[in-house]
């Protein structure tokens, strides 16, 4: 009995004093927050917040490179609570989401030919374009929806790609995926969005597609001075002149510029509603 | 600081289910297809590893202030060897049959990944009533992965449940499922039908 | 997310190492002596009523059974360690010697196969035979200890010397099922020709080794050494 | 007869391992149709759309007004800087706009839009002639660059880049393709028999410009009257020869005839001039030949026009910027037109909008009607990629196709690149073709390679 | 301009393509063991029949249900699954209880490709482990072999093959030993010729070389068959089993003994040759084949059973990543050796 | 002491009672790092090398306790001894070569507590085995686990390129693969003898 007891404690010391030792000289130093930062990251490593990965994040929340607001997925708790647990300010931003510049659904703008092959935008564009009549526009095979890990994106049924606020957390995967950049992050707060890239001006746009811009010009006229511009056809809007008002899209043919409403969702101008017969408006928040 | 809000009862439940040892986690693999062959070594054997599991819990978490991060996994791996040495004299005193037939997993269960896994990953840092808790959900859900693993290879491979016959004589058995195969492959099943539940409460709201 | 993550980056200090590795190892083994001594006296008997079960088994005759093992010189002693593969003398109510338990080991269809059988000194045969441990396959291999058939080669299967009295007469030969001639012959087992037939093999194996060496010392030990009594379990 | 006789050479040349390349497939001709049409001049459209990016490499810059009135041969872009050529007036007339026209890659690039004179005799205008005899290398390479010469063999690649030889490097061997292997097409072919003279001529500037010690005219074994023509035609001075190669997909690659002439074999990822080759299109060739002593630029080019889908097939010499839709409705097109590509069936491109252009790098408009049997895709189940490696037998790069597409089908797009040498893939649609799954590789590789630029591009 | 207001269809290019498909290939197939099918039910009655048909409707049951139940469309039009059932049921005992090939074809098709995703995922071949299971599972039922059918017997059906769903077959008194398991166990050999023609005990089609091979040749010269599979598997075994025998090994294997007996014929010609399962370039197919060559002569020669085919070929298939892995074609400009 | 030969007790522990198909020990680590196949070979590594090390350690321990007449010990100094060694072993590599400490990650420690390895060494002792035995059980031991991982990493490795279904991706895909090699492995029945 004593013997055993001995012996076991024998062993126990021989083991502590090879831990001791190998503990003061083979001890690799590592910052414990870093680890327990990740732990409380959401693990998507979705990018978004620029670093490669939450690992990545982790690291220059706990060197003070970044805020704890860098990271677009945490809801606000888990970001004040992280906050909070490295006692540093959590840094919240503006709410951001992912905005589609093509109202093109296959119910106003006509295909030009029709694409067999891979299943995929990207695919498809390589392929004379993808056979959409307007090179600029939507090709509705959804591979934005297929890339945004946060369900953010749902096709509707007319083949338009369309964001829900509240689950996009401006990670930019869509951004990427889009083969013809029609996504691009905005903050909540632009409310004024041309809903076309088409470069063209006058009928031959509008043979292509119902709710492109002809490039008339209206809009930059009715706006407060400065706040849009035509380039290349396509009316700019200018997000830093803080004055964007709803006015400009009253006159626009088409419906080509809207105005996020926070009450009444996406609103079109009078001069459009008429041309806009088959249905709902699309790439806009829901 | 995130708070652990859990109650005791849930502690307990997620064992059974939402993080079933087994089924969810994977862990402790090797007993759950090694002494699964039929239903009473299934049950013996989760019963043996709940015991170790339960004790070591309640020692690990009673000890988490006294025991230094550097010494963490000996001083845990040590605590559980004792208990696992203790069951291992008590199951043979009790039956030579019964411990010959678990072979050398009851002396594995020491090293059975889930029961320092638990030790390291909760009852080092909760107290001591949430990690019996833990301990108990957590012992109970792998007896009964077992006993589920164990009952589908008793009955195809034998024809019977805890050594009761079920068919009448003439009864063709299935060898393959007392073959270290069919564990593999009932286990697979069991997955798959776990992973067909979660997808269909997935798809239900 | 259970708990807080552990912040403190102190280094612990040795004395703390070495004082908790050290509680707790002094603890751990002071329980698993008890529990030792505890169960000991238990499963010592449990084990030892195992063997001589088996060894009943095999030899019922035998009231009193003495191990024994061959000495580096090649002389049969009793023995006081069991050896991997023991053999035991049996001696009837009478302190006659009736027989021998021998362990043998060979390979079977999947891994080694251990079975204790009897040699009986009148008969010169084997007696009884069982399967100590197999890993052969259930309802195939392990039709061995089962099938009738299979268990009748053992209530006399001649294991007779030869005339210089150092190998069997008849080498113990294993045959398909149904085709058993001989009283050395073993009849196999249709579906588990390879378990039976290893066992066929181990028989002869271990009874050419030991029937000679058995029947040489058989006089010497006649007699059940008195005070011994029966001993056999205990590792 | 000919296909047998040239898949048995094509044997032969297999087992002596000379004359041709490795895999490949054999997929059939199609050419007997078009191929005794001797080259016809084409109308003139009522507008013809000449973009100013038809080549690899910077868009020319416009020397043109809306409103302006050009002479037919008359330089109406010039290049911009060395990776680019100038563009000439395909008409004499009016410049109407320049504005955005679509274009094969769907995309809409800047164009010339030119209404053409309804009265004028459509002269061509000279220019400054560049002397074979007098002229330098450098003055020769000028001259092809100012005549917009780009490689008529399909690529656009801009000819007088190929043609500049880097210090410390050299060129032993000059390569005229005239192998022509796509199905359909027969430009080459129809060249080499009317214009073999233009070829010489062209030759003599190449090596003169090149410094190679000699030329080889690779010919088809299914084109012996094109290489018997020009054996006849060519003069004793020029250290030329006619090489006869079997017939086999991909033999006009690049990379197929160096290894079929000259067995020697351009290293992944490197350029003909590193194994000192150079493979110039015969068409090209012609094209400089017949340019240069006048100092014109290229204003048309020889076009096949073929497949079921057209009446009247043949050859013809076809204004740039001619639209397809004008060219079809010459030629007249069947009622159940279904498919347009520009190039042969193997690695054209699909046409989506009939108002594209023709431009240099035409060299075929192939149509397929709806019963059209080899359509690939319609109708045919895709299946699931079975290991057959019929794709890996038919690669003549040895590419492991098969592993590519899985690879493309779950985006381990850098593993393709660098475990699979996904960028040496010249997409020619070897695997596609006898693939018995029907699973659409090539359209993967090329997606697969502009994600992998494009992850790198990211990474940088 | 009246051409061509209707949309124009476009694809990636090659526009063409060679016609083959994968359906005809599997249709082949099947064509090429028709022969050897016909030939099982002649040497062993109808009793052979009823297991082939079992075998394919159950195979080709299990993977239509599954599609279906997961939304999927029927891949049954493959033909794939049909290959699978055949070649399946050709390597069962003539007297199979036909509730157990049911089972076997339900697993090998719902475990191996279904729950692998189907055609072409599969790791291994799908045929072989519903078989391996079988072997697993019932290793008396399936040892157990039934005498070539005389004339008068040809419509009788073996007891053992219509035994209930669950139960244990009972066997009719005859039964015989295949030519491996006589030769291993009893120290018989039987002549090359008989093997050759088929007329012994053993797996319903394994037991004609003859056909089989023709069947192979079929597959061959239409190009849908890797020759070099079954070359280097003949090739390995023919010169190891010489090299050993030479060597004295524990029974003497003559190599063509060892070529045409068992089911080596048809597992090299048939079932190693499933292109999903093995190596894709012609040197990985020449290893692959040496390398189920070896492990057939190893496993005959020193292990438990009788034949390894099955096991052999079951084992090379997940090697076969790695010779995938290893061997790769050797990229067009890349350093010459 | 047995008296097998080495060559049997190789084959043995490395192809018919592979301990990881046959008798279904260090699953944990075959899972979790069979996904990918040169992970999967240093894993294969690690474990042989550890095993080899357990199994002399356990040896050595063995005839320690028979010393003191203490076999009771034997479960927890066996697991002490040869967790500590692990824990050295771990902070040597994480000292020495951080990249391969960062490729095996968190599977390192999991090694310690492998019940491969008790396995072996409780195997061996209970089987009597010698010196030299002991070492060639290990050998194969390891030898059986490496190439049983690397079996599986190949096949995994093809499967993700295939279309497994949802339902069984992960785990429950790589159980039944376990299986089929499983079967497989049965071919190799008798080897040994
Ligand atoms: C999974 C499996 C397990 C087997 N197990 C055994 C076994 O334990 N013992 C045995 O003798 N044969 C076993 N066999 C059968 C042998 O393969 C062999 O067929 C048989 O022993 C010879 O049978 P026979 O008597 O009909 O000639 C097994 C076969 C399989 C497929
Ligand atoms: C960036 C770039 C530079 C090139 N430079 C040369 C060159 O210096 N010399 C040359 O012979 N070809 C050069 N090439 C041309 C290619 O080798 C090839 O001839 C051309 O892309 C057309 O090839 P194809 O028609 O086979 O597709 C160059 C190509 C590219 C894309
Ligand atoms: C798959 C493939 C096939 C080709 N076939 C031909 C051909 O048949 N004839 C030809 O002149 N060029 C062919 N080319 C283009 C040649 O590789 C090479 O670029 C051309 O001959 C260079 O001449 P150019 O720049 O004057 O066009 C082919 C290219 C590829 C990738
Ligand atoms: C030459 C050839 C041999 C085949 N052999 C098998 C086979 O042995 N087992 C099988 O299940 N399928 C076989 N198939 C069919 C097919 O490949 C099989 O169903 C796939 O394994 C299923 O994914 C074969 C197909 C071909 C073309
Ligand atoms: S927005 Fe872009 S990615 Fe999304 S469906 Fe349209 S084209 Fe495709
Ligand atoms: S919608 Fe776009 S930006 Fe928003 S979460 Fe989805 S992929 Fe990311
Ligand atoms: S398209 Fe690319 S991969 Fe396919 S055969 Fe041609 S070169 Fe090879
Ligand atoms: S030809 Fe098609 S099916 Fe065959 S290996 Fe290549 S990609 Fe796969
Ligand atoms: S239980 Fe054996 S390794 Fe986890």
């Amino acid at each position: 009995m004593i013997m055993s007891v001995g012996a076991l404690a024998a062993l126990c010391f021989v083991i502590a004093t090879a831990l001791a030792v190998a503990n003061k000289y083979l001890q690799v130093d590592q910052d414990p927050r870093i680890d327990a930062t990740f732990e409380l990251l959401p693990k998507t490593n979705c990018g978004a917040c620029g670093f490669p990965g939450c690992l990545g994040l982790a690291q220059a929340i706990v060197d003070g490179r970044a805020l704890p607001g860098k990271c677009t997925v945490m809801t606000e708790d888990e970001r004040n609570g992280l906050a909070a647990f490295l006692g540093i300010d959590a840094g919240v931003q503006e709410k951001v989401v992912a905005r589609l510049a093509c109202a093109g659904g296959t119910n106003v703008a006509r295909n030009r030919a029709s694409y067999t092959g891979l299943d995929s935008c990207r695919a498809a564009s390589l392929i004379a374009g993808g056979g959409k009549g307007c090179f600029w526009g939507c090709l509705g095979l959804g591979d934005c929806e297929t890339v945004c890990e946060f369900d953010a994106i749902t096709m509707n049924e007319h083949a338009l790609p369309v964001v829900s606020e509240a689950d996009c957390t401006a990670c930019g995967d869509c951004v990427e995926a889009c083969p013809k950049d029609l996504f691009s992050l905005h903050p909540v707060s632009h409310r004024l969005w041309v809903a076309c890239r088409n470069l063209q001006k006058g009928e031959a746009v509008l043979a292509d597609c119902e709710v492109a811009c002809d490039a008339c010009g209206k809009c930059a006229v009715d706006a407060p001075r400065g706040v849009i511009s035509m380039v290349n056809n396509l009316p700019i809007v200018d997000y830093s002149a803080r004055h964007a008002a709803p006015e400009a899209i009253e006159r626009c043919p088409t419906g080509a510029i809207v105005w996020f409403d926070e009450q009444r969702g996406t609103v079109t101008g009078n001069a459009a509603r008429k041309i806009l017969r088959h249905g709902a408006r699309t790439g806009a928040p829901t | 600081m995130p708070v652990n809000k859990a109650s005791n009862t849930d502690e307990f439940v997620k064992g059974l289910w939402r993080d079933n040892p087994v089924f969810i986690m994977v862990l402790g693999m090797c007993p759950a297809l090694a002494v699964s062959n039929t239903a009473l070594n299934a049950l013996t054997m989760g019963l043996a590893t709940s015991f170790v599991l339960l004790m070591s819990a309640i020692c690990v978490s009673s000890l988490r202030h006294f025991i230094p991060r550097e010494t963490r996994i000996v001083s845990y791996i040590c605590i559980i060897a004792s208990f696992v040495t203790a069951v291992d004299y008590l199951l043979q005193a009790i039956s030579l049959e019964l411990h010959k037939s678990l072979g050398a997993f009851i002396a594995l269960i020491v090293v059975n990944c889930l029961i320092l896994g638990r030790a390291e990953a909760f009852s080092s840092r909760n107290r001591l009533v949430p990690s019996v808790m833990d301990a108990l959900g957590m012992g109970v859900g792998f007896t009964l992965a077992l006993l589920s693993i164990g009952a589908v290879r008793e009955i195809l491979g034998a024809g019977s449940l805890f050594n009761v016959p079920l068919f009448p004589d003439g009864y063709q058995t299935w060898t393959v499922m007392v073959l270290p195969s069919g564990g593999f492959f009932v286990t697979a099943f069991w997955l798959v039908v776990v992973n067909w539940i979660h997808q269909r409460r997935a798809l239900s709201p | 997310m259970n708990g807080t993550p552990a912040l403190d980056k102190l280094p612990t200090s040795a004395l703390a190492m070495y004082r908790s590795i050290m509680v707790i190892g002094a603890l751990c083994a002071l329980m698993i002596v008890t529990v030792f001594n505890a169960t000991e006296a238990r499963i010592a008997r449990n084990r030892e009523q195992a063997l001589a079960a088996a060894v009943n088994a095999v030899l019922p005759e035998a009231r009193v059974t003495v191990p024994v093992a061959l000495d580096a010189a090649g002389a049969l002693h009793t023995a006081d360690v069991l050896p991997a593969l023991p053999v035991f003398l049996g001696y009837d109510a009478d302190n006659q010697l009736v027989g021998a338990a021998i362990t043998g080991i060979g390979m079977g269809y999947q891994d080694n196969i251990r079975v204790l059988y009897a040699y009986s000194f009148e008969r010169q045969a084997i007696i009884g035979f069982k399967v100590l441990e197999s890993k052969e396959t259930p309802g195939l291999g392990d039709r061995v200890e089962t099938e009738a058939h299979f268990i009748a080669n053992f209530e006399a299967l001649d294991a007779q010397l030869d005339a210089t009295g150092n190998s069997l007469a008849n080498a113990i030969v294993p045959v398909k099922q149904g085709e058993k001639n001989n009283p050395w012959e073993v009849d196999g087992i249709t579906g588990a020709t390879i378990t039976s037939f290893a066992i066929g093999n181990i028989l002869n194996d271990s009874a050419s080794e030991w029937v000679p060496v058995l029947e040489a010392n058989r006089q010497v030990f006649a007699q059940a050494p008195a005070q011994e009594g029966n001993r056999g379990a205990g590792e | 007869m000919t296909s047998l006789t040239s898949r048995l050479t094509d044997v032969l040349a297999d087992v002596f391992g000379r004359h041709t390349f490795g895999h490949g497939i054999h997929p059939p001709e199609h050419k007997e149709e078009t191929r005794e049409r001797a080259i016809e001049q084409f109308d003139f459209a009522p507008v013809l759309v000449v973009p100013l990016s038809q080549h690899l490499g910077k868009p020319a810059v416009p020397l043109v007004r809306a409103g302006q009135e050009v002479v037919r041969g008359e330089t109406i872009a010039e290049a911009d800087g060395f990776m680019s050529v100038a563009m000439h007036a395909p008409v004499s007339g009016t410049v109407r706009k320049i504005e955005l026209a679509p274009s094969i890659s769907g995309s809409m690039v800047p164009a010339v839009f030119l209404e053409p004179f309804p009265a004028s005799t459509q002269e061509v205008s000279d220019g400054a002639p560049c002397d074979v005899e007098t002229a330098t290398p450098d003055e020769i390479i000028e001259a092809i660059q100012r005549a917009g010469v780009v490689g008529l063999g399909g690529a656009a690649f801009p000819t007088h880049v190929k043609l500049r030889i880097p210090d410390g490097n050299f060129i032993d061997t000059l390569i005229v393709n005239g192998i022509e292997c796509e199905p359909y097409l027969t430009t080459d072919h129809r060249v080499m028999l009317e214009q073999a003279d233009d070829v010489f001529m062209g030759l003599r500037y190449l090596l003169s410009a090149t410094g190679a010690e000699r030329a080889i005219v690779a010919v088809e074994a299914n084109k012996p009257d094109a290489a018997e023509r020009l054996r006849a035609a060519c003069p004793d001075d020029l250290p030329v020869t006619v090489d006869v190669v079997p017939v086999k997909y991909p033999q006009g690659a690049e990379k197929m005839v160096i290894k079929a002439l000259l067995n020697r074999e351009v290293p992944s990822g490197d350029l003909p001039l590193d194994v000192h080759a150079i493979c110039i299109n015969v068409a090209t060739t012609a094209e400089i030949g017949r340019l240069l002593p006048h100092g014109r630029g290229i204003q048309e080019r020889v076009v096949t026009i073929g497949g079921p889908g057209i009446k009247r097939k043949g050859n013809y010499r076809i204004p740039i910027g001619t639209p397809i839709r004008f060219a079809l409705d010459q030629c007249g097109v069947d009622e159940s037109l279904s498919r347009v590509f520009l190039g042969g069936p193997m690695m054209g491109a699909a046409v989506s909008n009939l108002d594209i252009p023709i431009t240099k790098g035409t060299s075929g408009i192939t149509a397929f009607t709806t019963s059209e049997t080899g359509d690939p895709y319609s109708g045919k189940p895709v299946y699931p990629c079975i290991h057959c490696a019929m794709c890996v037998e038919a690669c003549p790069l040895y590419l492991n196709p098969s592993q590519l597409g899985l690879l493309a089908k779950t985006e381990q797009y850098q593993v393709m690149v660098d475990d699979y040498h996904l960028m040496d893939c010249f997409e020619c649609g070897a695997c596609s073709y006898v693939c018995p799954s029907h699973i659409p590789l090539v359209q993967y590789f090329r997606l697969s390679k502009r994600m992998a630029r494009r992850q790198q591009a990211a990474e940088q | 301009m009246k051409i061509l207001h209707r949309q124009l269809e476009i694809a990636s290019s090659p526009h063409v393509t060679s016609g083959a498909s994968v359906d005809v290939i599997m249709r082949s197939v099947t064509l090429a063991l028709a022969p050897v099918c016909v030939f099982a039910i002649y040497a062993f009655g109808i009793a052979v029949a009823l297991v082939l048909a079992v075998a394919v409707v159950s195979c080709m049951a299990t993977e239509h249900v599954a599609r279906r139940v997961a939304g999927q469309p029927s891949s049954l039009g493959d033909w794939s699954v049909a290959v699978t059932g055949l070649l399946y049921g050709l390597t069962l005992p003539p007297g199979l209880p036909l509730w157990m090939v049911a089972v076997g074809g339900v697993f090998g098709v719902g475990v191996a490709k279904v729950m692998f995703g189907g055609l072409g995922s599969n790791a291994f071949n799908p045929a072989l482990v519903g078989r391996a299971f079988l072997q697993a599972a019932f290793p008396q039922a399936m040892t157990h072999w039934t005498p070539l059918a005389g004339p008068a017997r040809f419509t009788d059906v073996p007891t053992s093959t219509l035994a209930l769903p669950f139960a244990q077959p009972t066997y009719d008194a005859v039964t015989a030993a295949t030519p491996l398991a006589a030769l291993k166990f009893e120290g018989t050999a039987t002549d090359t010729s008989e093997l050759l023609l088929g007329m012994t005990a053993g797996s319903a089609g394994e037991t004609c070389a003859l056909l089989i091979l023709a069947g192979g040749a079929y597959l061959v010269a239409r190009r849908m068959m890797n020759w070099r599979i079954p070359i280097g598997i003949f090739g390995a075994v023919a010169a190891l089993s010489a090299v050993f025998t030479a060597m004295g090994a524990s029974f003497p294997a003559p190599p063509g003994f060892m070529l045409f007996s068992g089911g080596l014929v048809l597992g090299a010609v048939f079932m190693a040759t499933d292109p999903v399962a093995s190596p894709l370039t012609n040197a990985g197919c020449w290893l692959f084949g040496a390398l189920i060559g070896f492990l057939v002569v190893v496993i005959r020669l020193w292990g438990g059973m009788p034949e390894g085919v099955m096991y052999a070929i079951l084992l090379a298939n997940a090697v076969s990543p790695h010779i995938d892995r290893a061997i790769q074609p050797r990229v067009f400009g890349s350093v010459k050796s | 002491m047995s008296d097998l030969s080495h060559w049997s007790i190789f084959i043995n522990a490395a192809l018919i009672n592979n301990f990881v198909l046959a008798y279904f020990l260090g699953l944990c680590p075959f899972f979790g790092v069979s996904s990918k196949l040169d992970t999967a070979v240093r894993m294969g590594g690690a474990v042989s090398f550890v095993m080899l090390v357990a199994s002399v350690c356990a040896y050595g321990i063995n005839h320690a306790l028979e010393l003191i007449n203490a076999p009771y010990l034997r479960i927890i100094s066996y697991t002490l001894v040869i967790a500590s060694t692990v824990q050295l072993v771990e902070m040597l590599l994480r000292k020495l070569s951080p990249p391969t400490f960062q490729a095996l990650g968190i599977f390192l420690p999991l090694i310690t507590t492998n019940c491969a390895i008790l396995g072996l060494a409780l195997f061996q002792t209970n089987r009597g085995y010698g010196f030299s035995q002991s070492v060639v059980y290990a050998l194969g031991a390891g030898a059986g686990f490496a190439l049983a991982l690397v079996l599986m990493a190949g096949v995994r490795e093809k499967l993700d390129l295939a279309s497994v279904p949802a339902l069984v991706k992960g785990t429950a895909a790589a159980l039944v693969v376990a299986g089929v090699l499983s079967m497989s492995f049965m071919g190799f029945a008798g080897l040994g003898a």
